[in-house]
């Protein structure tokens, strides 16, 4: 079934305010387009999460979009804390979002304890820290300290997540939402696979029969998959390996403009509501700082081997 | 015996610390900025086969650049292996195969706990923090905790607005009560003014050298509880030829490292 | 550090009498020069487990080297039972092996767990068969049911396992034993993994550079490998893809060979103990059955696309 | 109007029986032989978009030979995916993704447990059996198994010797105290002679319809349990012209599915 589509028609469709929305990237493969567009749509009330969240999570909480969020890390990387999350807990602008805070181990785990339909999973972290005293929106339910029912130790376990909707960015995919990725991973696997329905934005469209070409890149399988956006260039500010680097002149821009609200709103006017698709942000981006900057953050060429799976 | 030239500066002291506390074969969990350039002191000096890891998946990075995140597009191409954060937190880091973990914190305490959340209180911050990513689990994991960070009395307080990270939590035998790992915990605490290792049986952390042109008196002084100091302690031995060679001729060519002076490394 | 030796030398150096061995594969990528040299060698009173066993571990069993068997299933496929596995249950030939029964899903569950740092995993199989009923050398900590912290429920809950050594066969691997394969992984990464060292057989040894081309298909890294063997033909009379076939006919005369006592040892007594190693034994088998049928079971070419991590 | 040649074997009519209870877009589980058959037949008539799993770690394979096994070689090349069983076993099935599984086994009980582990006792086997594999999990978990098995009063007993894939246990009521899965268990068992479902009370396997050739009589006679019959219990459906054409002229044009006349399937 080919589900080739628009973003538009992939957020329209199937992201509903209140919606519980796993989003990927580690600034590798950020499915950057996919933000915009849930900010671009006006989406209210979600519920956000990923490991080690950086400047897309920032904007959505600045946009208004975020009621929750499960956390274990936000900031702008080398332009320091994100400035929308702060203005949002320190003085409750736009609004105070519920935050409920786990680490870069458990988070990932509890997101691959949803993709395997454990209730739950037993992780070494949090202990002995006041990590373990705050209670977000989850309350009792954040984690249970338990005495192993093998040795009677202490052991702490953790829920499993299971988003509503996970949205990952791809180096390629066929039409049917067979997702192939290469490089670094973050918790996108498992992110994607626990979620209800996967929305695949990708770099290229590939056939069916480049898929099977190499089968062992696939991370999430087409049956998952509700929507397949082809969309280069769609993790800028990020990178995606192969494709881009990461723009280290626009995340500097995206700080000194988050630095106030007025700035904030201006970024968003400029990048996100007056661009009304990806094509029309590079268009804009290319207008602005030139093709000559657009081009510098391409990828060099430099490929590996191919194998064979033949016998 | 060794050289030591005398135009380091004062980050490039904190990276040799952290770099000679490194043993050869060790599995080191990196971050950015400080803990590369330790990790790569170490491996071009006394620890060749000294290995690193990026908690976002990424193991034994060859980068052509240095790093600004963990998850730089520069660790991709080269490296031995490349996963995701259950690869490197849960199977090498819970696995319990990582011998070094590097962490930073806005506060630290006399047992080597970190904050890296809040200031203020939690619900009602004065500033808000970036929260624990990958740095409580390393502190509960690792064998060695290397812990970075400024040496003043609010960086270095009596007692934490909150508590992201465990070093010793509140003293013997509270990392054994909650079943944590055995023989994990910080072992060091480097500053700008000191080297700090923490006490067997009490677990809190005193001080082990000083930086030539501090005195134990100023340390004493900008810390935030009454720190002992060793019996044997002494001048902290400043970079030698080799690791200053190995930081400005191979990792930091263009010495980014002087932007940690900016920060107050001096 | 390079860690290239002999089988010889890596079974004997790494592996001890009572030893719990993890041995990966699933027909595709079966270390089966390692088992042969376990044979040879006359190793004692080991635990062996893998998920859905085969003739290899049967051979263990016909050949005396094992004392117990974490299992799942084992047969000879398409051949049928698995004959000396049956006449050590059925009949005490050599000696009975203890059996402690999981399934297809809990015991990589458990590899899993044991390879992540878990004390257990939930899983969702096993409730309501006998399987519950039998325990073996686990005995009350082959499980445990309990209610869940959460919310009450019924939940099964498995031990995480760590063998002693983990025995794999891949497509290739570098001096150090960064371990790379594509293709059918059964519980292989999570097996290897779990283990507390790693023998690591390969088709070809490759450098670090290559290994770097590509490095999401590593599934083990280096700093948990003993020893790297570069073994070409190993998997046989499995396949490696890329490599070479099955090998039906030759799976024929194990179930012919295997069916009698005298015609099993007749087996081993040509196939290993004739034989001192696995260049010696692709001579044995070119002599017996002549280079074409050799030819025969070498894969087609048929390669894939080559993929930049660049930036 | 369906055409119905009448050349076709028993176990081309089992096969078509099973691929019958394939829905399009159905996510399927399969092993080697008829599961196969059946969901291929499925996916060239009527459900041309279910998908196929071998629990080895494979999606959506597209082999050029039969598989003889779930970790045939001919499984690699061309496939949708391949990972793993934590893949497919853990994320697929348990993870709640898997509707139909196929099963087979030594003896099924009228609950539709099956026996692949042991005849006669546990600790003094008359004969082993290779055990669970897939199979207790897929039964399990799977939204709808699909059970392969002859009909004699010897596979279908009252008594199991041994229950190593759950069907509805002891009978209504059980799965659901055992917290497994809401809506799963097995839906149909395919004989040789004919075709059984399950009560939706009282859980127990029914004659839904005799092949051609058979009567509820003999049926009754080959079960070990006093069997129940449908008010409306009907010849099973031959294979239809385009079952047997995909059947022997895609999928097994060598016809190896011959083999399980040999094997008893008449």
């Amino acid at each position: 079934m080919n589900k080739v589509t628009t973003m538009q028609k992939a957020v329209a469709e199937n992201i509903h305010d209140g919606n519980f929305v796993y989003i990927g990237g580690y600034i590798c493969r950020t499915p950057f387009s996919a933000v915009h567009e849930l900010i671009r749509q006006g989406k209210k009330d979600l519920t956000i999460t990923r490991s080690n969240a950086a400047d897309d999570f920032d904007m959505l909480i600045g946009a208004g979009v975020v009621k929750r969020f499960i956390s274990t890390f936000i900031s702008l990387g080398v332009y320091g804390l994100a400035r929308c999350y702060r203005r949002s807990l320190e003085k409750g602008i736009p609004h105070i979002i519920e935050v409920e805070e786990y680490t870069n181990l458990s988070l990932p785990m509890m997101l691959m304890a949803g993709a395997m339909g454990m209730p739950f999973i037993p992780v070494k972290d949090l202990l002995g820290t006041d990590l373990m005293k705050i209670k977000g929106f989850l309350g009792e339910s954040k984690y249970k300290l338990i005495d192993s029912p093998f040795d009677g130790k202490p052991v702490l376990i953790v829920p499993a997540l299971n988003p509503d909707v996970g949205i990952i960015h791809v180096q390629q995919a066929d039409e049917n939402g067979n997702a192939q990725i290469w490089g670094i991973g973050g918790d996108c696997k498992y992110g994607a696979n626990a979620s209800k329905k996967v929305i695949v934005s990708c770099e290229r469209i590939v056939s069916r029969e480049m898929i099977g070409k190499d089968p062992s890149r696939t991370i999430v399988p087409d049956f998952k998959v509700v929507a397949v956006v082809e969309e280069p260039f769609a993790s800028h500010p990020g990178y995606t390996p192969g494709f881009y680097d990461q723009d280290f002149g626009f995340g500097y821009l995206y700080k000194e403009a988050s630095s106030t609200e007025e700035g904030f709103h201006a970024f968003l006017k400029e990048w996100v509501h007056d661009v009304p698709d990806r094509a029309a942000y590079i268009q804009h981006f290319i207008d602005r700082f030139g093709y000559a900057a657009y081009k510098k953050l391409q990828a060099k060429f430099d490929y590996g081997y191919p194998v064979s799976y033949e016998y | 015996m060794n050289e030591h030239p005398n135009d380091y500066i004062k980050p490039e002291l904190m990276a040799c610390c952290g770099a000679r506390e490194i043993m050869d074969g060790d599995v080191v969990v990196v971050g950015t900025g400080f803990p590369t350039m330790s990790a790569n002191i170490a491996k071009h000096t006394h620890a060749p086969r000294a290995v690193l890891l990026q908690e976002s998946g990424v193991y034994d990075a060859r980068p052509r650049r240095p790093a600004l995140s963990v998850g730089d597009a520069c660790l991709n191409p080269g490296a031995a292996m490349i996963g995701g954060l259950v690869d490197v937190m849960g199977m090498f880091l819970q696995g319990g195969w990582v011998d070094v973990g590097f962490l930073s914190g806005s506060q630290v305490d006399r047992f080597g706990n970190i904050n890296t959340t809040c200031i203020g209180s939690y619900d009602q911050p004065k500033s808000r923090l970036p929260g624990s990513g990958g740095a409580n689990p390393i502190g509960a994991l690792a064998k060695r905790g290397l812990i970075i960070v400024q040496h003043d009395p609010r960086r270095l307080p009596a007692r934490l607005d909150f508590i992201t990270t465990p070093g010793y939590i509140d003293g013997p035998g509270a990392r054994e009560k909650l079943n944590m790992p055995p023989e994990t915990g910080p072992s060091i605490i480097v500053t700008n003014k000191a080297v700090l290792r923490f006490d067997p049986d009490t677990k809190e952390a005193f001080v082990a050298s000083y930086h030539p042109g501090h005195t134990i008196d100023e340390i004493r002084r900008s810390t935030g509880w009454n720190i002992q100091v060793a019996d044997d302690v002494h001048e902290t031995e400043p970079p030698r030829v080799e690791e200053l060679s190995a930081l400005r001729n191979i990792l930091d060519p263009h010495r980014m490292i002087k932007i940690y002076e900016g920060k107050g490394y001096v």
